[in-house]
């Protein structure tokens, strides 16, 4: 199949994690989204790796993969602190930093 | 030769004055007052040994002392002076020397005053002496720096709002201008700031002619700030009303005439091309500029904001003469520059002297004073006189000047100019006649008049220079001619084979004068 | 000494004496006063050295001598001294009448505290008088003629703790320099007219040579000569009190009375006459101005005459009667003599500075400038009287005075010229003597109105008055019309008729006077309300005072409040206040941006980034 | 082989879209999780029909392994108040104008941007199919990440340390603060 196809179900993963983002009223979700946008950001890497015949795209994506792993953990902790002080998951509580 | 090092001396001995006083117990005002007048009354020395060492007869830079600082960028410590310099280090000479003088009654905290005192006269130094693009803005910065606490402190009434009005105008000026330099800077190409270099180059069309024309403006119009030209020029009654009376001494003297200096110096050099486009429409300017400021000092009654319009005015002439290119109109405005300075500090001497005896400065609660204070009432008047550019005083040659050269290329505009002399004696005769005579007012019976010889020495010393330079001129004149002479040849090689292809695109404005110059020269151009 | 070096010093010693005076102390003061009389007789001792061949009838021959004063390629401004017949015969009256007046103020103002400063005046003035005389080239006249101004402030201003003597000071000054705004404008115009680029110049040898080269170039060039000289027409109007600019002469009167003998009657007015003379040349390039200034000549003369019949002030009828002198001479250069012109002025400057000691005397005596309060004074003051009458004798122009010879040649000259100027001078000749006798008769014959003892001044004043009535008298006899044309004598030989005209109109100018205020009050009040409306124009100076006032008051006061509202409404609170407010404003509107919701900062964000890419796709879609 | 491959991407790419879809449209998040699970596994048969074969391993692995195992335990112990409750507190009129269009701007946002890509991706001229030569076995990525790369994988060791530091101190503050009550009183 052709770059192009890969890059554009990445694309389509992207936007679909980006509204999930943007749009959802819960942090576990968002940070949910957050990792459908890093796949989808792998693949466009591995799909880049193999058309340019260079492995630095794979083992690019498995550095995504491992700082991934730390952001969701520091995400999830912080979603944790969150909920035991505001009591709820919704970002829209969350204003103390209100201008 | 000792003298050849001078140059660096003007800047250093103001700043170790400064950190001296620094040193001085605050108590001792009087030694702080003693010490800051010596170090100036040393400067003016210097200044005078410079002036007569001058030779005259050629036309480079003299005194030149050069020591690369940031070669990587291209910056050096570049000091030299050329005809324009000499008149103007001698100019600041004088004026901070009397500035110095006149300061005897300040009475708070004289410390601090006297150190922002001498870092303003040696920033303004720098500007005048240095050749490097880095150290002029950056001594053209130092200057405005002080300016804010020593009007803010020691102003007079609504001194914040002017302190800050004035600080804010100039600095958006000087951000106008450091664009234009920076874009020079790059567009040179040559990574130098070198002024020497730079203006060597600019003789052989090293900046394209549409570079000059944005860039140019940018200069005339971020220095014209400080110079006071006609929409940007409301900051400057407002700040001389509110400075203490050595600051506006300085500032209407020598200040404003940075701005002038470095039009000349860097546009007329570097930019000719631009200067040629936009000059007219600086003509008109400035005409606006003579006109409004006589007509709105006409309708002031505080003496400080008289003199401030009166300063407004006077530089729409020093923007005339250098809107005519030309040879006759270039000296004019540098011989203007010096006799204005002159005449403007001895005027806000005069007025402090008067202010710090009366508390006012209203010219309705004052009258009659020439019966209690008669020197300085002959003093006023011949300051007012020479303001209003009557033969005797240096005033009228530079505005003769001015008015032979400005006539060859706008007639027109010529004429309002003159007229402006009509008004400009009318307002400050008008003041003399409230201030000065008329019945004396019984209250200010017990005004002490200046007896001492110190007390009479800075407005003596103004009004001697007035009157010498009023009388020869020439003195001043040999030292300018060979500088304007050498500036403007680069004007007249580059206008001449290019005057054929002049490109159809020219502001609305350099077309109206034009038209008029045509209509009014058309008939005669043909054959005289 | 050579003739040029003796004419430098003509012009220093006034000079050193202006700079000595201050130094005397005020003890000492007298001293100063004689230092100033010094430096007036040296200079006149001097002008009387060179002007000898003359005095034995040889022709005069001129020198010229100058030197560099600014030095600028393409444009060489020197310093000059050009002695010609003319510039000889100024000297002669300004030096003579002013040593004359000198030594006369030295008693006239003994008492007076600013006597130092009075006689620092004088000589200034004296030096800036005799600068206008000797300068050789135009721009230098200009100097000094600025000069002449200023010390004419300073004596009009003499005694400045008076309101109305600093407000006419002012007034001197500002009329003058309006026109010599004009003046200066004409100079520029004769300077771009006057040859080729670099060797342009205005000494007047140059510009009598390249004038009339530039103007004989094309047609069209005569028009801007006339504009020139029109210009410079309009500088004499400002000094010599001509018509538009006549306002300030009469209020000139606040100085000391020796200061208007010396200034307002013999030198300074005159001074405008003497540029008459001196660009005569370039004037007669041009018929057309002539023509103005010599109808402009005309009207001054009869429109100051009219006036001065009602005033009541012996220094104000004086100086409305120099207006109308003046007029007279601005009329004969007008018709094409310079000559006749400059002979009436000199022979003006003795009887009006003879008319205005004799009018200082009888106020230093009296103290009283009313004519009314006065009278009779003719019993008690007989010297000054007697030098009055025969001043006014030959102001209004019979046989034996000097002033017949010289009103008789201008009005011959109008008779010859131009009709209607020469009925209009016949009827002014009838005017004058109406005024002066009617001053005669009222203030120095009848009851006398004064109540204390008069005495008659002492000798210092006394011996100008006889000098200059000698020579008022034998003026008409010194030949002084052939100084300036010694080659042909008068060509036209001045007809019987004009002279018998004139002199009737003066005995019933004479006539009537003596019969009006010899009469019983009755019929005078029946005249004067049957002239009522008449008299009342011609007080109040046909509203040229208030026409001024009106002008400055209702059109320069308002637009200058106009501009400092501008100042502070548009650029102060307009442009400044507003840039700040919009400062303040934009601020606010990106506070609200800060929700504190996280998303909204992560949308903002992603809003930047599809910018961005945006701004890729558009790169790559066309590069 | 090759024939059946566009069968293989469209297949998996499509369950990888869907799946991502739930995730995002759903309301609870266990079935968002366990949707994340799905999209993993077909985004690492996409690898695998991209010849990276490590890195599909890696995917499963560790990604649908570890992490999303971590977000079961963290959902379980939030308990209920996982399910999202949208009620919308009341905002003042001219903020709700504001936010409205905050709203839209979400939506109309990620639109945005892939209509964007789109244009891109289908503007790049030489998308042709690559030499398809490369394949990544574990010993060739073994051997790029210890040679050419072994900066990065050294750095990447470092961020797993602050992110095990991180949590370290976050859960310690937290127990912390229930001992000796805390700056607002004893947590809930």
């Amino acid at each position: 199949m052709t770059l192009n196809h890969y890059l554009i179900t990445s694309g389509i993963l992207f936007a679909i994690g980006a509204f999930g983002v943007l749009g959802r009223r819960n942090v576990i979700i968002i940070l949910l989204s957050i990792e459908i946008m890093l796949n989808a950001a792998n693949l466009s890497f591995v799909a880049f790796a193999s058309h340019l015949n260079d492995l630095g795209g794979q083992v690019i994506s498995l550095f995504v993969i491992a700082i991934a792993a730390s952001e969701v953990a520091i995400g999830l902790a912080i979603a944790v602190i969150l909920f035991r002080e505001q009591g709820t998951l919704d970002p829209e509580k969350m204003n103390l930093m209100k201008g | 030769m000792i003298t050849h090092s001078i140059v660096p001396w003007f800047v250093f001995i103001p700043l170790l004055t400064a950190g001296l006083i620094l040193l001085i117990p605050n108590n001792r005002s009087r030694l702080i007052y003693r010490v800051s007048v010596a170090a100036n009354a040393l400067t003016l020395f210097l200044a005078v040994v410079v002036f007569l060492n001058f030779d005259s007869h050629q036309s480079g830079w003299q005194f030149v002392v050069h020591r690369p600082w940031v070669s990587a960028l291209g910056i050096s410590y570049h000091v030299g002076l050329d005809g324009i310099g000499v008149v103007m280090v001698l100019l600041h000479g004088l004026l901070s020397f009397c500035g110095a003088c006149v300061s005897r009654s300040i009475d708070r905290n004289i410390k601090l005053y006297f150190t922002l005192y001498s870092i303003l006269v040696a920033s303004i130094f720098g500007v005048f002496t240095s050749l490097d693009i880095f150290f002029l803005y950056l001594f053209y910065e130092m200057a405005v720096i002080p300016l804010y606490p020593l009007i803010g402190i020691w102003g007079s009434q609504n001194r914040e709002y002017a302190a800050m009005k004035l600080t804010l105008y100039i600095s958006l000026g000087a951000v106008l201008a450091l664009v234009g330099l920076l874009s020079i800077y790059l567009a040179s190409g040559l990574q130098t700031f070198d002024l020497v270099v730079l203006s060597e180059q600019a003789k052989t069309g090293l900046f394209s002619r549409q570079f000059q024309l944005w860039c140019a403006p940018l200069l005339i119009f971020g220095f014209g700030v400080i110079a006071s030209l006609w929409p940007f020029h409301s900051w400057s009654p407002i700040g001389y009303a509110a400075a203490p009376t050595a600051v506006s001494m300085l500032h209407a003297g020598v200040l404003k005439k940075l701005g002038i200096f470095l039009i000349i110096r860097l546009v007329l050099t570097l930019l000719p091309e631009g200067a040629r486009f936009w000059m007219p429409l600086v003509a008109v300017l400035c005409i606006v500029n003579i006109l409004y400021g006589a007509w709105a000092a006409m309708a002031q009654n505080d003496m400080k904001f008289v003199i401030g319009f009166a300063s407004v005015s006077h530089m729409g002439y020093a923007f005339l003469g250098i809107a005519a290119l030309n040879q006759i109109a270039l000296t004019g405005t540098v011989f203007f520059m010096f006799a204005h300075g002159i005449m403007a500090a001895l005027c806000f001497a005069l007025i402090g002297y008067i202010y710090d005896q009366t508390h006012t400065r209203i010219i309705p609660e004052l009258g009659g004073l020439a019966k209690q204070i008669p020197f300085i009432a002959v003093c006023f008047v011949m300051a007012a006189f020479a303001s209003s550019g009557l033969p005797g005083f240096a005033n009228f040659v530079s505005e003769i000047l001015i008015f032979f050269g400005a006539w060859e290329t706008y007639p027109l505009l010529t004429v309002l100019a003159i007229f402006g002399i009509v008004v400009t004696a009318t307002y400050m005769l008008r003041m003399v006649r409230h201030v000065f005579y008329g019945a004396p007012n019984p209250h200010w019976e017990k005004l002490k008049d200046a007896k001492a010889l110190m007390i009479k020495l800075p407005y003596g010393l103004l009004v001697a220079v007035l009157l010498v330079f009023g009388f020869w001129p020439s003195f001043l004149l040999n030292a300018i001619r060979p500088t304007t002479e050498a500036l403007l040849e680069t004007h007249h090689s580059i206008f001449l084979t290019q005057a054929k292809h002049d490109s159809a695109l020219s502001v609305g404005t350099r077309q109206l004068s034009h038209l008029a110059h045509y209509l009014y020269h058309g008939s005669r151009k043909e054959n005289a | 000494m050579t003739a040029a070096a003796s004419a430098w010093w003509i012009l220093f010693f006034p000079l050193a004496a202006f700079l000595l005076i201050p130094l005397i102390p005020e003890k000492k003061r007298t001293l100063g006063g004689w230092l100033a009389c010094a430096g007036m007789f040296c200079a006149f001792a001097l002008t009387v050295k060179i002007a000898w061949p003359i005095f034995e009838g040889q022709p005069f021959h001129s020198f010229h001598a100058s030197i560099e004063w600014i030095l600028i390629p393409n444009l060489q401004l020197e310093f000059g001294v050009l002695i010609d017949s003319l510039s000889v015969l100024m000297l002669l009256v300004v030096t003579g009448v002013g040593s004359a007046i000198f030594y006369y103020s030295l008693e006239y103002m003994a008492q007076d505290e600013g006597y130092r400063r009075y006689f620092a005046g004088l000589s200034l003035f004296a030096f800036s008088m005799i600068g206008i005389v000797i300068s050789a080239n135009l721009l230098q006249l200009f100097i000094f003629w600025e000069l002449v101004g200023l010390s004419s402030y300073l004596l009009i201003g003499h005694w400045y703790q008076k309101n109305e003597a600093a407000d006419a000071g002012k007034k001197a000054f500002l009329t003058n320099r309006v026109g010599d705004f004009g003046f200066l404008i004409g100079i520029l115009l004769l300077w771009t007219f006057s040859g080729a680029e670099a060797a342009r110049s205005l000494n007047f040898l140059n510009l009598n040579v390249t004038i009339p080269a530039f103007a004989q170039a094309s047609a069209s060039h005569g028009i801007w000569i006339t504009l020139a000289m029109l210009l410079v027409f309009s500088g004499v109007l400002g000094k010599s009190a001509q018509f538009p600019l006549h306002v300030w002469l009469p209020d000139a009167m606040e100085g000391p009375t020796p200061v208007s003998a010396l200034i307002h009657a013999a030198t300074m007015v005159a001074a405008g006459v003497y540029l008459l003379a001196r660009t005569f040349p370039l004037f007669s390039l041009s018929p057309a101005a002539l023509e103005i200034v010599a109808y402009l000549g005309g009207f001054t003369a009869i429109f100051a005459a009219t006036q001065a019949i009602v005033q009541n002030d012996i220094k104000r009828i004086l100086a409305y009667s120099t207006l109308s002198q003046l007029g007279y001479m601005v009329m004969a250069i007008g018709l094409g003599s310079a000559a006749i012109g400059m002979y009436h002025l000199t022979t003006h400057a003795f009887f009006k500075a003879l008319l205005f000691l004799g009018a200082g005397s009888v106020i230093h005596a009296t103290h009283e400038q009313d004519i009314w309060n006065m009278g009779g004074l003719a019993k008690k003051m007989p010297v000054t009287s007697v030098t009055f009458f025969i001043a006014s004798f030959a102001l209004v122009g019979f046989w034996p005075a000097s002033g017949f010879f010289s009103k008789d040649e201008i009005l011959s000259l109008a008779f010859l010229e131009n009709k209607f100027l020469f009925w209009v001078a016949a009827f002014t000749v009838f005017l004058t003597a109406l005024y002066m006798s009617r001053l005669i008769v009222v203030a120095f014959l009848g009851t006398s109105k004064i109540r204390k003892k008069l005495h008659e001044p002492t000798q210092k004043m006394l011996l100008p008055l006889a000098a200059l009535a000698v020579l008022s008298l034998i003026g008409g006899f010194l030949g002084i019309q052939n100084i300036l044309s010694p080659a042909s004598h008068s060509s036209h030989e001045t007809p019987v008729f004009v002279v018998a005209l004139a002199t009737a109109f003066g005995i019933l100018g004479v006539l009537a006077a003596w019969f009006f205020y010899r009469s019983s009050r009755k019929i005078q009040n029946r005249f004067q309300t049957a002239f009522a409306p008449i008299r009342e124009i011609l007080v109040r100076k046909y509203y040229m005072d208030d026409l001024y006032d009106l002008l400055l008051r209702y059109i320069q006061q308002p637009f200058a409040q106009f501009l400092s509202w501008f100042e502070r409404k548009v650029i102060v609170e307009g442009l400044v206040n507003h840039t700040a407010a919009f400062a303040a404003f934009s601020g606010f509107c990106l506070r609200k941006l800060q929700t504190g919701r996280i998303q909204t900062y992560l949308s903002v964000f992603f809003f930047g980034v599809v910018i961005l890419v945006y701004c890729f796709t558009i790169a790559n879609l066309h590069p | 082989m090759n024939h059946l491959e566009p069968i293989f991407f469209y297949a998996f790419s499509l369950i990888a879209v869907l799946g991502s879809a739930i995730v995002v449209a759903n309301k609870r998040p266990v079935y968002g999780v366990l949707a994340l699970t799905v999209t993993m596994l077909a985004l690492s048969a996409l690898f695998v029909l991209l010849k990276a074969y490590f890195v599909a391993v890696i995917q499963v692995l560790i990604y649908a392994g570890a992490i999303l195992v971590l977000f079961l335990f963290v959902i379980m112990l939030l308990g209920m108040a996982a399910v999202e409750t949208s009620q919308r507190q009341r905002e003042t009129k001219k903020e709700a104008l504001f936010l409205e269009t905050i709203r839209i701007l979400k939506i109309l946002l990620p639109i945005a941007f892939f209509t964007e890509l789109i244009i891109l991706t289908l503007a790049a001229k030489d998308a042709g199919i690559g030499t398809r030569n490369l394949v990544g076995t574990v010993e060739a990525i073994g051997q790029a990440l210890f040679t050419d790369y072994l900066l990065p994988f050294e750095l990447v060791s470092g961020i797993l340390l602050i992110g095990i530091f991180g949590i370290v101190t976050l859960t310690q503050k937290e127990e912390e603060l229930s001992l000796r009550g805390g700056p607002n009183g004893p947590t809930k």
